[in-house]
């Protein structure tokens, strides 16, 4: 069925709702983070879901201890290279679908720490990341920000097609191996199935 | 008696509910998007390069000196200087950043390349809506988005971009009556007055400018270009 | 293998070293693996405040071994530190201990001003003396929240101390710029001056907050299941607490009479009559009570403060904020920060870089005793014996 | 409180044979040091923690510190006969100084509340092994700093309970706060490169992608 | 007007009547119990259902009310903007939980993992089938057992959190289990010791009888509710904090401690099986304020025999008394910190005991004095012998635990 078609049927009062809709306005609104602070930005992930903010207002306050209830994994803080393999068990801890925010900068990249030799340079080394929240520590409001993005993201996703959700893609994995502590460094150093550096053209 | 302290606490949460429904004080929240909290005047998040004419890449007022990239604590400029020169606001010829990133991935919005920058140039936003799927594409941002105008500043911080402009327009002052100086003499070598023009520009006010008390004439924002070029 | 055997282990002086690790090996061995049970608490663990882990052994619910396993957050802020110039380590310090930037901003400011001899001026030391108070107010609010959340109070007493915290962040923020990493202390002074208006707001805020105190008492500080889940839970001896190295709320409630800011008579604390209030029985309810008061104490410091703040500059004209190079020797500057005494150790070769930069943070050395003051009781009081330490780790592993 | 030169004589007395010195601090804060060799490092402070007058109770801070192999320049004024006149002339000397590492204690009293005595151990080379006296026993508190030490620097503290590594983990092989670690290269893109950062993406990157 | 009122009130009943009459006619008569069971059981399986979800909704914005925030207030009806003051969230969360992975750790027993939600679904759900919900509705008139049939199958609930905590092979749900078998075991007793009370009084186990024993009338309108004698007064609070503890409600969710020991026994759980412990767990809240209503707040009656009172109908008095005990959990919930587990057994052992014990003692000499002592009397005496322990149990509390006194140094 077209856009088109659907339009002109709920003029006429005709509600045409796709599973796929269904399924994502579930998803998407009933996201509940895994209470998983790991530095500065913690805190105002904390004050996002306290009272002048209140994440509860999207239904998302339910912070889950355990990660097997959890659907979101806020990677709030520096990952250092000590911390790294659990951040990844605790990824492939999680049920599909999951969802990957990276709060602050230290998480993207490795920020301000990004020349300590224990610091990772950024979690999508390891494990993909859904939204991007940069900022050290970025405002509350800047969480909000990005789980409405995070939102936006899950009500594209299809169900079918070749440009399906990566849960519902058997090709695609859903565990990531998990690094291990080397002599010197994290082996391997990245995961190059996730890890695609970009080039940019000045 | 027992059981008197959790009474005392249970009346405390009901009186917190009940206000909840007429004290604004007891119920804070914010609906973020529809609602915003009224941003501060020194707010900061993370640094925009300032222009002051209508094409923002003429009238940037970075010179490519440097400075910030390297006082930058987590190194997340890079500046290529151009290899010709252009007038600047005074009408000094000056060098202007072929390139000028900005990784917001790893800024940590500290403020010291405002701090240290000499030419007013570098300035902090309250822009804070920046989440974005894509880390590269939508997080490492170039001249063109960093570049916004001096209006911007005089919203954004209007208290502040009142000293800024007021010490820039001692400087066009300065560089007009030098300027002026130079044409009635007529003798000097060009150059020559350009070491002496970068000299004043090296005593310019660093840093101290929020502090230091600035005389405060009531001359127009710099205007790019008024002096003619050297 | 009897429980009390290790319930008066922590009341037991520290003597001599060797006694009470022999005793921790006979604790541990015995050959009772297969009836004690081993759990990793942490590095993610709801209690366990951020990135610890604490590696404990339970007999049913008893701890009898207890280590605390760092540096999953260890971002290497002092080798950072070493390569960059002594302005740039300044926003590094707000990340240290992420509750109270300005504390931190404070004593490397000051181990700095010490090493290249910088003097502050008068209104700076006001602002500073203002700033760490808030500072102080802020980190124990947020405190008590946290220790009761860790009790399970289902986050109400951590969202009223989040309430409260959101208004000391809007003053930070209006006079900084930002909410939590404020980078606002500059060696010799502070960054800028306060804005126009920022001293009545401060003043408002003072002036509400013992309303807000005496909330948080009438919810929690008489209440039976919060007494009986304290009281005489991760008792610490003030022998053992000295020589541990303890500081802070945390060794006052251990009855010793420790404050820097009485010793050390730094910045303009002298002028404030304010008093130290101290435990007597060093267990997670007088560690609780104690930063209760100490908020109360710090009020009566801001009230007449805000008033008596005289004008002036806020920075030292001498000093330099680009090609900063202070001449070559060492320096030791110490605070007293909300959690302890927190020390900046410098060594300056005369480059731009600091030669050697050392933290002595508070939350890593007291929580040294933490199994001492675990074991013997249960799961559940380790995690709020935990909570009472007050730790950040930011600090702890820097 | 007595002069650190006094309290060196002192400790000379109680703690026979060690060798003692004073090492300057030329800041403003004038916080001087006393040095003290790695075998009679325990009595002596043994001797501060315990002396009525000192009462060091509370050990504050431990701090690693390493010193490289280098080449000290001072200038010193030599007198010398020019042209027939003796005159004093600065003349840079050169003396080459064997890399140390160091560990630093900063001791307080908080029963007279005094202070800082600063003592300082200085192993006798960078190369293994680098040892010291552990003091953990006599303070507590430098239990977990004295590990730090050893995690970042590679110090061994003799007579330390529970020597083992605290910040990196177990299996990690380098003393990373040594002035000359070398990174591990995990270098794959930066977008801001500076200084090594460039030198290293100009390694792994084909030379036309990098402009600098 | 008062006709119409009672139609109302029994319009289930009736519905059900007609419904059966109906079928007569063309079902095979072995098959019409099964037939009106399942019609019992319906409403019960619609209903308390979808109170949990609505309890869920209320429970996230009440806890906001009280901590100063608004709570869930966006989820309205799916794929509209019709916002419903948040109350579509519950939705939102099933469609979420039905179409999570569901996570069966590798060396978890896999069928005791299967289970553990299911066993502990069903006897929550069997706990219902005796509840007197309004007049003559109850699934299970059981006339000699009702309340025993209700805790006996109440108490095999035990069996399945153990299920839970032991077949995941996590240390954590272990201890939860531990923890959670411990808790209940103990609180039995206090729980079963409370309600006996009543049964001491009424002399029947049957639900039903003990619920129309209630209906008798004191001052030519006030019900004969027990809650309105010193022993049923403190009964009910002595019920209450056992079932609190049974629910593992707050201040005795040790079995599922956040702070301590993760989620507890269902740590392990993901996607619909949580959602079933979840369900589960209200589910046993509401079955247990059910049972505290039927025996001490009169069941479906109105507090008072008068006419506008009387209008409502009774399953709405049942529902409403119902609410306000949820209410009154939630608000709990959003005060209190957690007990600790030695103290969450000494205080069944050594508090709840013996008060229900001397509860005991109090109701039988209540009943025994009827004849002989006036009601004006009877009650101050019998609350002062209820009061007094309570006062000297509380004394042996203070004495370890008070308020202190701090010095201060200058």
């Amino acid at each position: 069925m077209d856009d088109g078609l659907r339009n002109e049927l709920s003029k006429q009062g005709v509600v045409v709702v796709k599973l796929e809709e269904l399924y994502n306005w579930g998803r998407k609104n009933s996201v509940w983070p895994l209470s998983f602070g790991l530095a500065c930005c913690a805190i105002e992930m904390m004050a996002a879901s306290m009272a002048r903010y209140d994440l509860a207002r999207f239904g998302a306050e339910v912070f889950r201890p355990s990660p097997r209830q959890a659907d979101l994994m806020i990677v709030a803080g520096t990952v250092t290279k000590k911390m790294a393999p659990q951040v990844v068990r605790l990824y492939n801890q999680m049920p599909e679908p999951k969802y990957v925010i990276a709060m602050g900068a230290c998480a993207i990249s490795g920020g301000p720490f990004k020349q300590g030799y224990n610091v990772l340079k950024g979690i999508d080394r390891y494990i993909p990341v859904d939204v991007h929240i940069p900022g050290c520590p970025p405002r509350p409001e800047a969480l909000i920000h990005a789980f409405m993005t995070l939102q936006r993201k899950i009500d594209a996703q299809k169900l079918t097609g070749p440009d399906r959700a990566r849960h519902l893609n058997a090709d695609l994995p859903s565990e990531f191996p998990v690094p291990l502590f080397g002599e010197h460094d994290l082996v391997p150093s990245k995961n190059p199935n996730v890890w695609r550096p970009a080039v940019v053209v000045r | 008696m027992l059981g008197t302290g959790i009474l005392k606490g249970m009346v405390e949460t009901a009186k917190n509910f009940a206000g909840s429904y007429h004290d604004p004080e007891r119920l804070t929240t914010v609906e973020y998007p529809e609602q915003r909290i009224a941003s501060k005047e020194n707010a900061r998040q993370f640094p925009f390069l300032v222009h002051d004419t209508e094409d923002p890449m003429q009238g940037l007022r970075c010179v490519a000196c440097q400075i910030c990239e390297k006082e930058c604590p987590p190194q997340c400029i890079y500046i290529v200087k151009s290899k010709d020169k252009r007038a600047d606001y005074k009408g000094q010829m000056q060098l202007y950043p072929v390139t000028f990133d900005i990784d917001l991935s790893v800024c940590m919005s500290c403020q010291i390349c405002v701090e240290v920058c000499p030419f007013e140039a570098i300035k902090m936003d309250t822009e804070f809506e920046l989440s974005n799927t894509d880390r590269f594409g939508g997080l490492l941002v170039n001249k063109h988005q960093l570049a916004k105008s001096n209006e911007h500043y005089r919203k954004i911080h209007p208290t502040e971009a009142a000293v800024s402009d007021d010490a820039l327009a001692i400087e066009v002052a300065k560089a007009k009556a030098k300027a002026k100086a130079d044409v009635e003499a007529k003798a000097k070598a060009a150059a020559d007055a350009k070491a002496k023009a970068e000299a004043a520009a090296a005593a310019a006010p660093v840093g101290v400018a929020a502090t230091a008390p600035v005389p405060k004439p009531s001359a127009p924002a710099a205007a790019p270009a008024a002096a003619p070029a050297a | 293998m009897d429980g009390t055997q290790f319930m008066t282990f922590h009341d037991l002086a520290y003597d001599a070293g060797k006694t009470d690790f022999q005793r921790k090996a006979e604790v541990i061995g015995v050959g009772r693996e297969g009836e004690l049970l081993e759990v990793a608490m942490g590095p993610q663990h709801p209690s366990t405040h951020g990135v610890f882990r604490m590696d404990v052994v339970l007999d049913g619910e008893t701890v009898v071994k207890l280590k605390p396993v760092f540096g999953y957050l260890h971002r290497n802020h002092e080798k950072i530190a070493e390569n960059t110039s002594y302005l740039g380590s300044m926003p590094y310090t707000d990340r240290l201990d992420y509750f109270c930037s300005l504390t931190n901003n404070w004593a490397y400011a000051l181990a700095v001003e010490k090493l290249a001899g910088l003097q502050v001026p008068e209104r700076a030391e006001y602002i500073r003396l203002i700033t760490a108070e808030l500072t102080r107010v802020l980190n124990h609010t947020c405190l008590a929240g946290f220790l009761l959340q860790d009790m399970g109070a289902l986050g109400t007493p951590l969202m009223y101390a989040f309430r409260e915290r959101e208004k000391i962040l809007d003053l930070f923020e209006s006079l900084t710029g930002a909410r939590m990493m404020c980078n606002y202390m500059r060696f010799g002074g502070c960054r800028c001056d306060l804005p126009a208006g920022w001293l009545a707001e401060a003043r408002k805020v003072v002036a509400e907050y013992p309303k807000f105190l005496d909330e948080f008492d009438a919810l929690l500080s008489g209440n039976e299941i919060l007494m009986a889940r304290t009281q005489g839970v991760g008792k610490l001896s003030a022998e053992l607490a000295i020589n541990a190295g303890i500081t802070g709320p945390m060794l006052r409630a251990s009855g010793v009479d420790y404050d820097l800011r009485k010793v050390d008579n730094y910045g303009i604390y002298s002028r404030y009559p304010f008093r130290v209030p101290l435990g007597d029985h060093g267990d997670v309810y007088d560690r609780y009570m104690i930063r209760m008061l100490e908020m109360r104490e710090s009020l009566k410091i801001l009230e007449p403060a805000l008033k008596d703040i005289p004008e002036g500059p806020v920075v030292d004209p001498k000093a330099k904020l680009r090609g900063f190079r202070p001449k070559p020797g060492e320096a030791y500057g110490r605070i007293e920060t909300p959690k302890g005494e927190l020390g900046f150790y410098l060594i300056s070769d005369g480059s731009p870089n600091p030669y050697r930069y050392r933290v002595r943070p508070p939350s890593l050395i007291n929580l040294t005793i933490l199994e001492d003051m675990c074991l013997g009781q249960t799961v559940a009081d380790a995690v709020i014996t935990l909570g009472s330490v007050d730790i950040v780790l930011g600090e702890v592993d820097r | 409180m007595e002069t650190l030169e006094q309290t060196l004589a002192r400790a000379a007395v109680a703690a026979p044979g060690a060798q003692l010195s004073v090492v300057k601090n030329d800041s403003p804060c004038a916080q001087h040091s006393l040095l003290v060799d790695v075998e009679h490092a325990y009595a002596v402070a043994k001797f501060l923690r315990d002396d009525p007058q000192l009462r060091l109770d509370y050990c504050s801070n431990v701090t690693g510190v390493d010193f490289l192999d280098a080449e000290l320049s001072e200038k010193v004024k030599v007198k010398k006969v020019v042209d027939g006149v003796e005159k004093e002339v600065e003349e840079v000397k050169k003396t080459k100084r064997a890399g140390y590492l160091e560990a630093v204690y900063h001791l307080y009293s908080m029963a007279l509340k005094h202070g800082p005595v600063i003592l300082r151990q200085r192993t006798p080379g960078r190369a293994d092994p680098v040892k010291v006296t552990s003091l953990t026993p006599l303070w507590r508190s430098c239990e977990f700093q004295e590990r730090e030490v050893f995690d970042l620097y590679g110090v061994l503290f003799d007579g330390h309970p529970d020597l083992r590594r605290i910040l990196m983990w177990d299996g990690f092989k380098d003393y990373p706060m040594r002035k000359d670690y070398a990174e591990p290269d995990d270098y794959e893109y930066e977008p801001t490169p500076h200084d090594e950062v460039l030198e290293k993406a100009k390694a792994h990157l084909p030379k036309a992608e990098v402009k600098a | 007007m008062a006709e119409l009122f009672a139609k109302l009130d029994q319009f289930p009943v009736t519905l059900k009547a007609w419904l059966m009459n109906l079928l007569q006619g063309f079902l095979p008569e072995w098959t019409l119990p099964l037939v009106s069971a399942a019609i019992s059981i319906t409403p019960i399986l619609a209903v308390f259902p979808l109170m949990f979800a609505l309890t869920t909704v209320i429970e996230r914005k009440g806890l906001g009310r009280i901590q100063n925030r608004i709570g869930p207030n966006r989820v309205g009806i799916p794929l509209t903007n019709i916002r419903l003051f948040g109350f579509g969230q519950f939705i939102a969360d099933g469609i979420k939980s039905l179409i999570k992975e569901d996570v069966v750790p590798r060396a978890a027993d896999k069928v005791v993992h299967f289970l553990a939600p299911i066993a502990l679904l069903i006897p929550v759900l069997l706990t219902y089938s005796v509840l007197p919900f309004g007049k003559n509705m109850v699934p299970l008139d059981l006339p000699q057992t009702g309340l025993l049939f209700f805790f006996a199958v109440g108490a095999s609930t035990e069996l399945s959190v153990f299920m839970a905590g032991w077949s995941s092979r996590n240390k954590y749900s272990l201890l939860g289990a531990m923890r959670a078998v411990a808790q209940m075991v103990s609180y039995e007793i206090p729980l079963i010791l409370s309600s006996l009370t009543v049964v001491m009084i009424t002399g029947t186990l049957s639900l039903t009888a003990i619920v129309e024993s209630q209906a008798t009338v004191h001052f030519g309108f006030l019900h004969n509710w027990h809650l309105f004698t010193p022993w049923g007064l403190v009964g009910f609070f002595l019920f209450l904090t056992a079932a609190a503890a049974e629910a593992n409600r707050t201040p005795f969710d040790l079995p599922e401690a956040e702070s301590e020991i993760i989620a507890g026994y269902f740590t392990e759980y993901s996607g619909f099986k949580f959602a079933i412990f979840f369900l589960a767990e209200y589910l046993g809240l509401f079955a247990m304020c059910g049972l505290g209503i039927t025996l001490f707040l009169g069941g479906w009656l109105p507090p008072v025999n008068i006419a506008p009172f009387t209008w409502i109908p009774s399953w709405c008095w049942f529902l409403g008394k119902l609410s306000a005990l949820i209410v009154l959990f939630i608000w709990l919930r959003g005060t209190l910190p957690r007990l600790r587990t030695d103290q969450l057994m000494g205080f069944a052992w050594k508090f709840l005991l013996p008060m229900t014990l001397i509860n005991l003692v109090v109701a039988a000499l209540w009943h025994l004095l009827a004849n002989n002592i006036p009601l004006v009397a009877r009650w101050p005496l019998g609350f002062a012998m209820l009061a007094v322990p309570y006062w000297l149990l509380g004394r042996s509390f203070e004495a370890k635990f008070t308020k202190r006194e701090y010095r201060f140094a200058n």
